[in-house]
């Protein structure tokens, strides 16, 4: 294996620990009810279902930069990421005790299904705490950073906790949304969503539509380091949550609706953000990218 | 699932003092690897949980080469499988026991 | 209950509440002040218009200072399964909604989500999950996802699932499984006049998102207090 | 009087008859059905373009719905069972016999049509064996066949994806046959000519342009561990040891995991320009970054790669390529040339045997093998010398006048010891045996036979099969690589730590690599994405290989 050189380590490739131990300062992580514990689900065995030692979510502590950080991994791989009752309770209890501790940040490096269905109310249930904590830590003035680049994504309730943080980051292969592709073909058909069209699964839900319309506040490569950077810069800028926040959120996402509502596609959105030649996004590599980002002035804000 | 367990006998302790160590993940044809230095130096124990149930005399063999080669004494060595196929089982007892010499 | 009859029963003097394209809005006379509602009403599916002016009333509410209680009233389906609501963000949104019920809380309203009938997925967590405290009516009909969808992905047959629904409620749809989880807290009496029963559960707010609390008693969600309480201890000290 | 002209007779008839449903050469693809029930008589014998990559599907269906009343019992010689309407033909006794050589996505449904006796199958030939007997006694009477455009005159142009059609037109034109093309537009000048208008009698405009399977994308994104550990010992215990130039590569993800070693771990091994300089391949998306570190110097293709096509035009120095600029391939040229100038087959199957005979086809599924038996073959008939060629020879040779001996070619299995599903590689015995006695074949269809493989490489070790003396060497060679396969565990211990000894078994530690080396961090590309920013943007990849 090699070792955790976070210029090399790609984070769609890195497990939930790689991605950890590469992002924080070296040795300085932290775990708590790791795997030697073996706090497993009490429910997969009922569907004869594998099990892992830590129920697919890292959390514990570290430092970034020298400064103390709450931390917590989904592991993509494991059952989808999903949050199931053990798994969304870590969750839980991580931010929880961030509103006593105040850690310079809490970081979620989120990459998730959603809800795990075989523990489907405690997931959603998980979920809904997991949000109240966010918003307890946020008011308290601890920034909640999201970091998303994993093969899972960021979808359902993953989602929802997503845009309750105080920013996110996002690389090129990182997508957000609440129903994915499949559960939007599944239910209103191929003609609404062709979930094998790829290309179109990125343009809607992915890294570089959510940055353009300011669904996410950082775009990544696809390294370790980079969210690291990513991370710093947003931690140290982190919007207070409070009504102006909030008014401001809805004048910003009302104004999305007004301008974008009758677009049909994301190049359709790109073209009206004012970038030159929509069909070149996806090509584009970072430095590109964040070239055409700076044109788009949705996609700076403090309204989340 | 299936619950297998192997005890061995090695002539030597793993090398190294790390504690613990895990390598892998529970996904479609991988596995989790947990290893503790709980043991007596000379004992090696294998406990394994898999969804894949009739591949026993398989699994004996793959740890019976891991033990002779690596001589894990005083590891115990828990998997989570995912139904990963015999060589990714070897890859990752060898990572496993590379962690804990480190 | 229909929300007509709900709100009957909640207002017998008279309300202002009205129901658009199955999203609800509107205030009655409460306890010597009043009670705004907002929720879904009519099984409608919550998309990004619906959560931002849901979450436009609620801000309305924060900003006029009275302190005055919100009633998130919930029969829906799940979030707005589409591709243009994705495009424009509909994890913002919903998430925005939920912010906004949050912040009120903190800003002194006490929230009480109602769920009449059924609720979903998205939409759920948006709504009546993001209420300090969930009272439900008998009948009500929250769900995950149906069972027969879970038999599809998890490809075990209906009939075993069903079975199994009936000694572990974590995964399985329905009011009582939703209480037995604590995400619900309290299921009201449909026979009795609900402003009372309002009143009471807002005179008795929990002070901490005691959810957890409820799953372990009621057996729904057998470790995760344990788990939270662990995590929290640990990294407390260090 | 004999009448030497009674071929030519019967064309210039079917071509009369033609010409009431066209307007000179160009029939409307409405038209088709019309067209081929003109042209058609029954029992004739009928290729119908289509291998692993473009398909005549215009014709394809139009041949499908054709009236069986008067099209019936044509004989079939083509490529490709690929697209339902291939076995659809078969059902409504438009069609009646077939001889083939491949059936990728089709295989189950062919199985189970012999079984049926829809079918009467002459045999189940390789690409060059079918082309071949077109000249000899398949010869046909109707081509169908598909282009991109045309003029009015017929001139024909393919496209990167030229192919079978030469062959076909070749052998149809020149023996009296109709050749009706579909093409994708009617142009008033074709940017090259692949095929001469003189030698295509009907075009017909298709309603949609023809299809081609990205058969050859391997996303490197799924590549794992062990293949990347296989890829390593192949490079370091063949490729440098025989100083493989010339080479011809299989499509499974092994290969493509050394194609994408090559700018890596073959460069710190120092083997650049050493190895791998010329190929006869199709263009690997995952060969990008070996050609673009001036590892590769000539590529000659079989068909072409959907998303290939800007990349080629712009490497001239490296494909093939005509003057307007595009990729000329050839299948049949470059089957020749992966049989006679290449020193080396590197490629997987699903099934081993003890013996070393190996075959991808299964109990349910007659897959046909295209190409894979012609380039995994020792061809008799070389008389060129060449390092690696030689060093094979000697190897094998055991007695006899060293001056009277000559090389060989190296067939390299590279295979994982279990499949999908826990699914064993080495068996005791082929499963195309068992299907072969079900439906009555003569010939059981293995792909490669024992007696033409060198090497076999799983992420065991090397079994290099050309230094074995006898037949217990051999299979105890199998065994030592057959890893925990029932075929694996079943080995005598002490006879393969022998073998080892005498270098006919390699494991990792003898060829110097560490497995736990063998990391994705070591692949040029990992991902797809990767593969475009190494093209400089000229790889355009199908929608279903982004994820972007």
């Amino acid at each position: 294996m090699a070792g955790p050189d976070r210029d090399r380590l790609s984070w769609y490739e890195a497990s939930a620990r790689q991605r950890l131990d590469a992002l924080l300062d070296p040795g300085s992580f932290t775990e708590v009810l790791g795997p030697a514990e073996r706090r497993m689900s009490p429910h997969l065995p009922l569907f004869d279902l594998p099990r892992a030692f830590d129920d697919g979510i890292v959390v514990g502590s570290g430092s970034l930069d020298g400064k103390t950080m709450f931390v917590a991994a989904q592991e993509g791989r494991f059952m989808g990421g999903a949050f199931g009752e053990v798994h969304g309770a870590k969750l839980v209890g991580l931010l929880r005790a961030a509103l006593d501790v105040k850690p310079a940040a809490v970081l979620l490096l989120l990459d998730t299904g959603g809800v795990r269905l075989q523990e489907a109310n405690a997931g959603e249930t998980a979920i809904a705490e997991a949000m109240r904590a966010i918003v307890a830590a946020r008011a308290a003035g601890v920034p909640v950073v999201g970091l998303i680049g994993g093969r899972a994504g960021c979808f359902g309730g993953g989602g929802l906790i997503a845009g309750t943080c105080s920013r996110l980051a996002v690389s090129e292969g990182g997508r957000i949304s609440v129903s994915g592709p499949e559960v939007i073909e599944t239910n209103k058909g191929a003609e609404e969503f062709d979930s094998k069209d790829r290309a179109l699964v990125w343009r809607t839900m992915g890294g570089k539509h959510r940055r353009l319309i300011g669904g996410a506040d950082a775009f990544c490569a696809d390294t370790v380091s980079a969210f690291r950077e990513a991370a710093l810069r947003l931690i140290a800028d982190a919007p207070a949550f409070d009504l102006d926040t909030l008014t401001a959120e809805q004048a910003r996402l009302r104004a999305r609706i007004d301008r974008f509502g009758q677009c049909r596609d994301a190049t359709d959105i790109w073209a009206k953000l004012g970038v030159n030649d929509p069909d070149a996004v996806p090509a584009m590599d970072t430095g590109a990218f964040d070239e055409t980002v700076a044109q788009a002035r949705e996609a700076v804000h403090d309204a989340r | 699932m299936e619950s297998l367990t192997f005890r061995h006998t090695t002539t030597k302790p793993l090398p190294g003092t790390k504690p613990q160590a895990i390598t892998g993940v529970v996904a479609s044809g991988n596995l989790e690897i947990l290893l503790e230095r709980v043991l007596p130096p000379d004992a090696c124990e294998v406990a394994i949980e898999t969804p894949v149930a009739g591949y026993g005399p398989v699994w004996e063999a793959v740890v019976a080469d891991f033990v002779a080669r690596a001589q894990p004494g005083g590891v115990r060595i828990s998997i989570n499988d995912g139904g990963a196929r015999p060589d990714t089982v070897s890859l990752r007892l060898l990572q496993g026991a590379r962690l804990m010499e480190a | 209950m229909t929300l007509a009859e709900i709100l009957a029963s909640l207002f017998p003097e008279g309300h202002a509440v009205t129901v658009a394209d199955g999203l609800v809005a509107g205030e009655g006379p409460f306890e010597g002040g009043r009670l705004r509602v907002i929720g879904v009403d009519g099984d409608a599916p919550l998309g990004v218009e619906g959560a931002l002016t849901l979450a436009g009333h609620v801000l309305d509410a924060v900003r006029a200072g009275d302190k005055a209680p919100i009633l998130v009233a919930v029969d829906s389906d799940s979030q707005r399964m589409s591709r243009r609501d994705e495009l424009l963000g509909l994890n913002e949104c919903l998430a925005h909604l939920a912010k906004a019920l949050l912040l009120a809380d903190r800003r002194g309203h006490p929230t009480v989500g109602l769920l009449y009938g059924h609720s979903a997925a998205g939409a759920f967590i948006a709504t009546a999950l993001a209420t300090r405290v969930l009272a439900a009516l008998p009948g009500a009909n929250p769900s995950v996802m149906d069972l027969p969808s879970v038999a599809r992905v998890t490809k075990l047959p209906l009939e075993k699932l069903q079975e199994m629904a009936k000694s572990t409620p974590v995964f399985a749809p329905g009011l009582d499984n939703m209480l037995a989880t604590g995400a619900v807290h309290a299921v009201l009496d449909p026979e009795k006049p609900l402003g009372p029963q309002i009143r009471d559960l807002i005179a008795v707010l929990p002070e901490r998102d005691e959810r957890d609390r409820l799953g372990q008693e009621r057996g729904g969600r057998p470790v995760a207090e344990a788990i939270a309480k662990a995590v929290a201890d640990q990294i407390r000290a260090g | 009087m004999a009448d030497w002209r009674g071929e030519r007779k019967a064309r210039d008839a079917r071509i009369e008859a033609g010409r009431a449903h066209a307007n000179g050469k160009v029939v409307p693809a409405g038209d088709a059905v019309a067209l081929l029930e003109a042209v058609l008589k029954p029992g004739d014998r009928v290729c119908l373009e289509g291998d692993n990559q473009k398909q005549a599907d215009c014709l394809a269906r139009a041949l499908s719905q054709c009236d069986p009343g008067k099209v019936h019992g044509l004989h079939m010689v083509q490529s490709g069972i690929v697209l339902p309407e291939h076995l659809d033909v078969f059902e409504t006794g438009i069609a009646e016999r077939l001889d083939y050589s491949y059936s990728g996505p089709q295989g189950a449904r062919v199985a189970k049509m012999l079984y049926g006796g829809q079918i009467k199958l002459g045999a189940v030939h390789t690409y060059l064996e079918l082309f071949a007997r077109y000249f000899i006694d398949l010869t046909p009477h109707v081509a169908l066949i598909a282009g991109v455009s045309a003029d009015r005159e017929g001139n024909l142009y393919t496209g990167p994806n030229t192919e079978d059609t030469p062959t076909i037109v070749e052998a149809t034109h020149f023996k009296n046959g109709v050749v009706v093309a579909q093409v994708n537009e009617i142009v008033d000048k074709v940017p090259r000519v692949d095929i001469p208008g003189d030698r295509v009698d009907f075009v017909v405009e298709a309603d949609t342009p023809f299809f081609v399977e990205p058969l050859f994308t391997r996303d490197p994104a799924a590549m794992t561990e062990t293949q990347i550990l296989i890829a390593m010992m192949a490079i370091k215990g063949i490729y440098a040891e025989y100083g493989v130039r010339r080479l011809n590569h299989g499509i499974g993800f092994g290969t493509a995991a050394i194609e994408l070693l090559l700018p890596t771990y073959g460069e710190k091994l120092g083997l650049k320009g050493e190895i791998a300089t010329h190929f006869a391949l199709n263009p690997h998306p995952t060969l990008i970054p070996a050609i673009e570190s001036g590892w590769v110097r000539q590529v000659h293709c079989f068909g072409s790669e959907v998303g290939m096509d800007r990349y080629i035009r712009e490497r001239p120095d490296v494909f093939f390529t005509g003057a307007d600029g595009s990729l000329r391939s050839n299948r049949a040229l470059c089957q020749t040339a992966g049989l006679y100038a290449c020193d080396m087959f590197i490629g997987a199957t699903l099934q081993i045997d003890l013996m070393g005979h190996s075959s991808t086809v299964t109990q349910s599924r007659v897959a046909g093998f295209g190409g894979a038996p012609n380039m995994g073959s020792d061809p008799h008939g070389r008389r060129h010398p060449s390092d690696p060629w030689m060093k094979a020879g000697r190897e094998a040779q055991i007695v006899g006048d060293p001056a009277l001996m000559r090389g060989r070619k190296l067939v390299v299995q590279l295979v994982e010891t279990f499949g999908d599903k826990l699914v064993p590689t080495f068996v005791e015995k082929l499963d195309a045996m068992e299907l072969a006695k079900k439906i009555g074949l003569e010939l059981a269809p293995v792909m490669i036979y024992a007696d033409d493989v060198t090497h076999i490489v799983t992420e065991e070790g090397i079994a290099n099969l050309l230094l074995c003396r006898d037949a217990d060497d051999r299979e105890q060679a199998i065994r030592g690589v057959a890893g925990y396969t029932e075929i694996g565990r079943g080995r005598d211990r002490a006879k393969v730590e022998e073998l080892r000894a005498r270098g006919i078994i390699r494991r990792p530690e003898d060829l110097g690599i560490e497995p736990l080396d063998a990391d994705r961090s070591l692949l040029a590309a990992r991902s797809i994405k990767d593969l475009v920013h190494w093209s400089g943007g000229l790889y355009e990849p199908p929608a279903r290989f982004r994820n972007w």
